[in-house]
């Protein structure tokens, strides 16, 4: 599978993509440390080296790296949790808009300091003091103890939680979608993808198709869609149920095959 | 009675103090401003302008193994671009070339958004600068610069080193953010265009 | 086979060779011998004596600021004597007025809490102290007082320097704290778990 056992080169991780996943499943792995823009474009490059797109593949990544954000993101701002529902969609737009914008300007400038010291590289010079100069003497003026004590009672207050909603996306968990979808397919055997989110923020339901995945990925459900854009119809696999068995048993059967995408996305 | 007394002491002349700035630049450890030659050399600002006119044509590239530049904020010798070969020889470069990505990522973070905090280095780039801080700290392109006022947390700046080795006369010498990369109003305009492909 | 070839190539003119040496030189942190010159250079020591003559020519004393100095460990530039009274200024520095941030934290921290290694101030402050710490060793405000019991690391103490500046006839004259806890033990857990919170 291309989605587990591509091979990285990061700063802090050189392994396949399994590995990654592994360590920092196990904590010994920060993934603060990881820049998972890179696993994105080290994908992306294995996929277009391909013939053909395996679209197994594409959701199994695409499910893994999202959980692997949302744990970032929360490892990154810990206490935001509370904050971020407050934030609108249309808000978060916007900020994300400015924080992409943001990034990329950096990225340009840090690209325009590398031609720099490139071009630079050549102009030496003295580090230190010169052989023959006089060793200058440091004289401080007399200081109030008083400073020592205030510095130390600075140390000891404890910090403000610094608000970060300006900049925070609302981000509900995976599990949330996952567990209301298992308790709606317990009482129903099929359901509209897109009535379910029906009036949801767009990064909610971006979670909750995420959601979906996972469950496809684990045989629990199947997904139909009639044309692009059409609704997702999504189907609960159980082989112990009777009833409507011809619809059923193709779907079971892809299932334990785990290698059939039967979402018809033209 | 004839004859006025002499008080005035002629101010000596220029290709004096040139020499002067020229005994000062060889010893100091830093580039110096205009200011703090005045001040060594006791004489005045306009002055000594003049004067590193001379220092410079005298210590030109191509010219010299010497060569005055202005950089950091101030004047400074270093060694003649093609003496380069023979430095690398015997001397290791100030940086080595070889400063990762995230190192000048967060370079450029703090050049242009002014003092930072690793967090807020971390909230650009996404991913915990801790390390790579401590690395530039080390190097002596990053220094503490206080600690923010709300949260307490230390803030960095760069150093005269920093610009020194990018061979900045200041950071006024960075290209204008707004002449790199994005605009926010674009990249929205572009995450809108996604969205609604993917139909709601 | 009448002409056999040419296969050396023409060594370039010693005064190329003496902007090498000038250059060299002004990179230097220390003297140069005339092998190390010859080696960094690619030419040879004769070669090199030779250039030298030009550069002590050029860099004369009554002649330039630069002077070159044949000292015990090689050569070296120094500033001409007519610039004295001008390096004099240029080194001696003003009385510092306060002391940075980091400084003062670090200061305060040996002092209150009793002798403290390198990792045990950075734990407190929540940032390494390498930097400050040779800083203020330097400035003889902080000295060694041997190895911790355990984990064998270099602790370090407040000297007489810190006492006089801080106008103290011991560390028991230090205001007290008893805000933060009964002894300096207390203080500096309830530090650390506070620096710990503050996170990166």
């Amino acid at each position: 599978m291309l989605a587990r056992e591509f091979v990285l080169d990061l700063d802090a991780f050189e392994g396949p993509f399994d590995l990654l996943l592994s360590l920092v499943l196990r904590d010994e792995l920060e993934l603060v440390d990881i820049d998972l823009v890179e696993v994105v474009v080290a994908f992306v490059e294995r996929l277009a080296e391909r013939d053909e797109i395996d679209l197994e593949d594409c959701g199994e990544f695409l499910v893994l790296i999202s959980s692997l954000l949302e744990l970032k993101a929360r490892g990154l701002f810990p206490d935001e949790a509370d904050e971020l529902a407050e934030l609108e969609p249309e808000e978060a737009a916007e900020e994300l808009a400015r924080r992409l914008a943001e990034y990329r300007r950096m990225k340009a400038a840090a690209a325009w300091l590398t031609d720099r010291l490139a071009a630079e590289g050549d102009r030496f010079f003295r580090l230190g003091p010169a052989p023959l100069a006089p060793r200058p003497e440091r004289k401080l003026a007399p200081q109030a103890p008083a400073l020592l004590a205030e510095a130390l009672r600075a140390l000891a207050i404890p910090p403000k939680a610094v608000s970060l909603r300006h900049m925070e996306l609302r981000f509900p968990p995976v599990s949330q979608f996952l567990d209301r979808f298992r308790s709606v397919l317990a009482r129903r055997r099929r359901f509209d993808f897109d009535t379910e989110v029906a009036g949801l923020p767009r990064v909610d339901q971006a979670v909750a198709f995420l959601a979906l995945l996972e469950l496809r990925k684990a045989g629990e459900v199947e997904l139909e869609q009639g044309a692009p854009f059409a609704p997702i119809r999504v189907s609960r696999l159980d082989l112990s149920l009777e009833d409507d068995a011809a619809a059923t048993a193709p779907a079971a059967v892809a299932a334990q095959e785990g290698t059939t995408w039967t979402a018809r996305s033209a | 009675m004839d004859r006025p007394l002499r008080l005035v002491q002629a101010a000596p002349p220029v290709t004096q103090l040139a020499r002067v700035i020229e005994a000062l630049l060889v010893v100091a450890s830093q580039p110096l401003s205009v200011e703090e030659l005045a001040a060594a050399a006791a004489d005045d600002a306009a002055r000594v302008e003049e004067a590193l006119q001379l220092v410079a044509a005298r210590f030109a590239e191509g010219e010299s193994g010497i060569v005055l530049e202005h950089v950091a904020g101030g004047y400074a010798f270093r060694a003649s671009r093609d003496a380069a070969e023979a430095c690398g020889r015997l001397f290791e470069r100030p940086v080595e070339r070889g400063l990762s990505q995230a190192a000048l990522e967060t370079l450029a973070i703090v050049a242009y958004l002014g003092p930072c905090s690793r967090p807020d280095i971390a909230r650009v780039r996404g991913v915990a600068a801790d390390s790579v801080v401590a690395n530039l700290v080390e190097r002596g392109l990053l220094a503490e610069a206080g600690r923010s006022d709300d949260a307490g947390a230390i803030e960095y700046r760069t150093t005269p080193l920093f610009e020194r080795i990018f061979g900045l006369g200041s950071l006024a010498e960075l290209p204008r953010l707004d002449d790199l990369g994005g605009d926010a109003a674009e990249i929205r305009k572009r995450l809108e265009q996604i969205a609604a492909s993917r139909g709601a």
